[in-house]
């Protein structure tokens, strides 16, 4: 049955893009009607090392704010999370809801058997899959990673529309936005990567497009319905 | 407008002490005067310091008279005070002043400063520190330096009587190796801090180290000082004001103990920025110095 | 840069059109944004004709205090500078207020109580300025997470303390803080509080008014002391003097001051419930015997364990307190009617709220207080948490 | 001199403590109650024609001509002065004054007090006194004399007076002097 709200956690490393991520995908559930909210966790992040972020999106007002705890869906955005406990919370899926999902990027499998036998028990969903080589292969940078898993997560979602998602892609770099430096200095080395801002928006949302395309499609051949309720009108 | 807030209405003269028609009618206001302000006038003008608790012959209460008296348009000017012997004073000082907390007094000033330069564009109001070393030197310096390296257009005097008095007598950073004071008991075990040297370091304009044994020589540097900070930057007055009480002396030995200091520990230092020599130069001109 | 002279009768130095804050809250129509408390705080004081403000780093309030940084740069803001600490920076605004300016500052945690000293020489010489605090935890050890021990150091300071729950709070609350604080009764430093992160950094739906409008400029000439600016009368005049018995006066002086301190923020209450609508919310269901009183994001998580106990059948009501100095004692009073369970949820280790709300009600509700769910160090509280602290007192032993 | 004992030593309770605070706009209020502008204003000119020793005390803000208002209320406050044969005693400044004050000619808002006590004041006005230093001045008056105390203010009032008008600027003060001079003739003074 689906929910009037759900969480989603996005444990990455610091330069990924998560927060950026987290914040795309509130303004794109904002935009298709959702309530919305999205934040970083909070602290010292530096690059590579841990850094994680959040949304929530529901027909429901929301008024749950800070870390997610139980998260309904989480996001593992670099194989590191895993093997080197890169992560706020351990084990990654810690706190995870019944009949959840989780996304890894990762070129290998990286559960353990325990791992699976939690998981299976709860009926959450795996998928796995190298969304920084689909980046590469997309948008011709590892810089798109984050669009790559925003497509994935929207794709897996199915309420959240490609328009939807456009509008918040640019907004995000199209508008101006407070970041911290280390954000603003990778916005200014991606704008120069693709020289002129549309050009990477574009790349942007064929990146986000491709990936919702393929988890829809998994979507379909696991059996993974739909999680959260359709937005009111 | 400023010199308005002195005149008493006609409707309530005959009630008023003396002291205040005295303030609006005899005092040295720089705008109805020609000349320069000056500590000349000190005994036949209305001063702008009331009767104060401080003790009977303190060089810190007869120097402040001095800096009164060569302020270049008391009207128009705001001083803040910090804790400490002089904050005694402050209060019947004829001047809008703020004492605020102890080692604040340079962040203050900045502040009003700031916003005075804001609010009247077009006029020219001057703000000064006058503390203790202390306040400037002690508890304060961040907020004193600070001060300088924000080239802050105002002018800091620190009465350095090398003491804390107002507390019962304790060594300062100010207090000269050696001497024994409270909290030093066995004797201060570092010298003096070279404040004035600091402050040229700090970037001040005008930096000067001298006793308030001379009162035209105070008067002399005071305005030369606000002068600099009106239109060049930050300037910083080190004048030696001794605690006569804690050195045990009496009321009438402040004077003998800042000439001597004028031979030897406190001999006259002063550092002037090429841009502000030139600036006093053009004063100089125009009559206003 | 702007300059002061640029403002005529309608319109602000920066050409926006002056407006009463009736309109600026009730009336001017709004659009939707999504942003986060640090933007919004830019946006509001976009609005508000604000003369100075000094800066100092800290997390999490640094955007907030980046973005006045532009704003003075764009020519909303008259004067702005970094200052050298915290303590610097709140006796620079100190200086920018007795000079007669409107003023607003950011600070967070240990740079709150490296700056302590000045917040009652702030109310103490009734500059009515606005510090916006962004809390979190303080040292030692160190940390950077949202928790609100902080506020508890603050609450005898003689300033106003309000309380935002999100960043929509935030953006109404600082506009209405610069009004209340500037009346001249009122006229002391107002703290408008946020917990750090929950909403500096969390990104949400807001809606805001145009910023072609800003607030009408502070005059402080209508104050209950005089600026420090040489223009008004009398001559003679030291902000903050001496008053202590030892040379002059009286114990009566300084005990009068401090009271005048607090009958001012007293003062404040009319003008907060009109520009607040109200001194308290109250959401859930109206007619429950459990009440969570909270304020902050405290309350947000305690609405959202209200509609979690309610899916499970158990009726909550969630009373917020939106201004903790003045406290909102009647207001509290007649909202626990009916109410048997008080539950107090907080960002921190010591449960100050619920301190307050005990020592408030003591000798005139007949309530259970729990000063609880209480987390800190910048944990989360989750509904799970919450349910699980309500049933260990409504349903013993039973749980969940 | 008052009575003076342990509990008068502070100026507590203070008038908010009791649950008074100032007036909303275009009203008054004499002791705890609210009442209309020219009730207030009657009673305030009852009390100093028939009190012993009614005392003006006029404060910065009129004693000097720093604007015009300042001038024309100037003007006004004699006049209320001679109407209702009240003494002026000015309160010049606020300085905490060193050694001491004179209590026949000055006021000082840190022992209001002591001009209270010397000349047996038993009501008394506030006018042109800034609004912080009034309420240190009436809270310290409140407790220590039997002065009934009366605040004309030109912004919100003060409710640590008896009786408070507020928002009073030359056009309420000539208001005021009417009044004044009615109550007088209705007293047959």
């Amino acid at each position: 049955m689906a929910k009037d709200s759900i969480k989603i956690r996005m444990p990455a490393l610091g330069g990924q893009g998560a927060v950026t991520a987290a914040h795309i995908a509130a303004t794109a559930a904002d935009t298709e009607g959702y309530y919305a909210v999205s934040n970083p966790f909070f602290g010292a992040e530096k690059r590579m090392a841990p850094s994680e972020s959040y949304a929530r999106i529901g027909t429901v007002p929301i008024y749950d704010r800070g870390e997610v705890i139980y998260p309904d869906i989480v996001m593992i955005y670099h194989p590191q999370v895993i093997t080197m406990g890169k992560s706020y919370t351990m084990p990654f899926y810690a706190g995870i809801k019944e009949n959840g999902l989780v996304i890894i990027n990762s070129d290998k499998d990286l559960l353990t058997a325990e791992d699976r036998k939690t998981l299976d028990d709860l009926n959450v969903k795996v998928l796995t899959r190298d969304f920084t080589q689909f980046a590469i292969e997309q948008a011709g940078t590892e810089l798109a990673t984050n669009m790559a898993m925003l497509g994935a997560l929207f794709g897996a979602l199915g309420t959240v529309s490609k328009p939807a998602i456009e509008e918040g892609i640019k907004d995000r770099f199209l508008k101006k936005y407070t970041a911290s430096g280390g954000t603003a200095t990778l916005d200014s080395v991606i704008e120069k990567k693709f020289k002129k801002k549309m050009d990477l928006i574009q790349k942007n949302l064929d990146t986000a497009s491709a990936a919702f395309d393929l988890t829809a499609e998994w979507c379909k051949e696991v059996g993974f319905e739909q999680m959260l309720e359709a937005p009111g009108k | 407008m400023a010199l308005d807030i002195y005149k008493v209405n006609p409707e309530f003269r005959d009630i008023m002490p003396k002291e205040i028609i005295d303030l609006e009618e005899n005092a040295t206001w720089a705008q109805n005067q020609e000349k320069p302000r000056g500590i000349k006038e000190l005994p036949e003008t209305k001063e702008l310091l009331e009767e104060h608790s401080l003790c009977a012959g303190c060089p810190e209460a007869a120097t402040l008279r001095y800096v009164l008296s060569a302020l270049p348009k008391p009207e128009e000017t705001v001083i803040v005070n910090s804790t400490g012997c002089t904050s005694l004073m402050f209060p019947h000082i004829a001047l809008h002043t703020v004492h605020s907390l102890f080692g604040n007094q340079n962040a203050v000033a900045s502040g009003i400063k700031r916003v005075l330069e804001w609010r009247f564009p077009d006029k020219q109001k001057d703000v000064v520190v006058l503390a203790g070393d202390g306040a400037t030197v002690d508890i304060g310096l961040d907020y004193t330096l600070q001060s300088f390296f924000r080239q802050e257009k105002i002018t800091t005097i620190c009465f350095d009587n090398e003491v804390y008095a107002n507390t019962g007598g304790q060594e300062s950073g100010m207090t000269a190796k050696g001497q024994v004071f409270k909290m030093a008991p066995t004797g201060k075990k570092f010298d003096k801090v070279p404040m004035w040297e600091l402050a040229k370091t700090s970037g001040c304009h005008y930096s000067v180290n001298m006793t308030g044994s001379a009162p035209k020589a105070v008067a002399k540097a005071v305005r030369e000082a606000i002068l600099v900070a009106r239109e060049i930057g930050p300037t910083y007055l080190n004048i030696y004001t001794p605690c006569i009480l804690e050195i045990g002396l009496s009321a009438n030995e402040g004077l003998g103990e800042m000439k001597a200091g004028d031979k030897h520990r406190f001999e006259f230092y002063k550092h002037v920025s090429p841009e502000a020599e030139e600036y006093l130069k053009k004063c100089k001109k125009e009559g206003i110095l | 840069m702007s300059k002061i002279t640029d403002m005529t009768k309608t319109h602000n130095w920066s050409g926006q059109k002056l407006v009463s804050i009736e309109h600026m809250l009730f009336e001017a129509p709004r659009t939707k944004h999504f942003m986060t408390g640090s933007e919004v705080l830019k946006e509001a004081v976009k609005r508000a004709t604000v003369d100075a403000s000094v800066s100092y780093p800290i997390t999490p309030q640094s955007e907030a205090a980046h973005l006045i940084g532009e704003l003075w740069a764009e020519g909303y803001v008259g004067v702005y500078f970094r200052g050298e600490n915290e303590f610097g920076v709140m006796s620079e605004v100190a200086g920018c207020s007795m000079a007669g300016a409107r003023t607003v500052t950011t600070t967070s945690g240990p740079g709150t109580l490296r700056a302590m000293e000045n917040f009652a020489m702030w109310s103490g010489t009734r500059a009515p300025m606005q510090l916006c605090l962004m809390a979190r935890g303080i040292n030692s050890p160190l940390s950077i997470q949202p928790d609100n021990l902080e506020v508890q150091y603050l609450l005898e300071t003689g300033c106003m303390i309000w309380y935002a729950e999100n960043v929509q709070e935030l953006f109404d609350m600082s506009l209405a803080a610069f009004t209340v604080a500037e009346q001249p009764d009122v006229h002391v430093p107002i703290i408008t509080a946020v917990d750090g992160f929950f909403v500096s950094h969390t990104r949400e739906a807001v809606e805001l008014p145009d910023d072609d409008i800003a607030l009408q400029p502070y005059n402080p000439y209508a104050a209950p002391l005089p600026p420090i600016d040489s223009e008004m009368p009398p001559g003679r005049f030291l902000r903050d003097p001496f008053v202590m018995k030892s040379n002059y006066i009286s114990y009566a002086t300084h005990a009068s001051w401090q009271w005048e301190i607090r009958s001012a923020v007293e003062r404040s209450k009319p003008y907060a419930r009109k520009l607040l609508n109200g001194l308290v919310h109250t959401s859930g269901n109206l007619d429950a015997e459990i009440a969570f009183v909270a304020c902050g994001t405290a309350s947000n998580q305690a609405k959202e364990g209200q509609r979690e106990l309610e899916k499970l059948g158990i009726k909550s009501k969630v009373i917020k307190l939106r201004t903790i100095r003045p406290f909102p004692e009647e207001e509290l009073i007649k909202e626990l009617d009916g109410i048997k369970h008080v539950f107090v949820p907080e960002f921190n280790v010591v449960g100050w709220l619920a301190n307050e709300v005990k020592a408030k009600l003591y000798g005139k509700v007949d309530v259970n207080i729990h000063a609880g769910p209480k987390v800190a160090g910048g944990m989360s509280l989750p509904a799970e948490a919450i349910i699980q602290e309500v049933m260990e007192v409504v349903n013993p032993g039973k749980g969940a | 001199m008052a009575n003076q004992g342990p509990a008068y030593y502070s100026p507590y309770p203070t008038a908010t403590y009791e649950g008074n605070i100032t007036p909303p706009e275009g009203k008054a209020l004499l002791l705890e109650d609210v009442v209309d502008e020219e009730v207030a204003m009657r009673e305030c000119a009852r009390v100093m024609l028939t009190s012993e020793n009614a005392t003006i005390f006029p404060g910065p803000q009129v004693l000097y001509g720093w604007n015009e208002e300042a001038k024309k209320k100037a003007t006004l406050i004699k006049e209320i002065a001679e109407v209702l044969e009240a003494k002026m005693i000015p309160m010049y400044d606020y300085r905490p004054k060193y050694p001491k004050i004179d209590p026949e000619v000055e006021i000082n808002p840190n022992h209001p007090n002591l001009t209270i006590w010397h000349n047996n004041i038993k009501a008394a006005i506030f006018v042109g006194v800034h609004c912080h230093y009034a309420n240190v001045a009436l809270k310290i008056v409140r407790s220590e004399t039997d002065c009934y105390t009366i605040a004309i203010c030109g912004l919100s009032g003060h409710e640590d007076a008896m009786a408070t008008l507020r928002d009073q600027h030359t056009e309420e003060l000539a208001r005021f002097i009417e009044i004044a001079k009615e109550v007088k003739a209705e007293l047959g003074k």
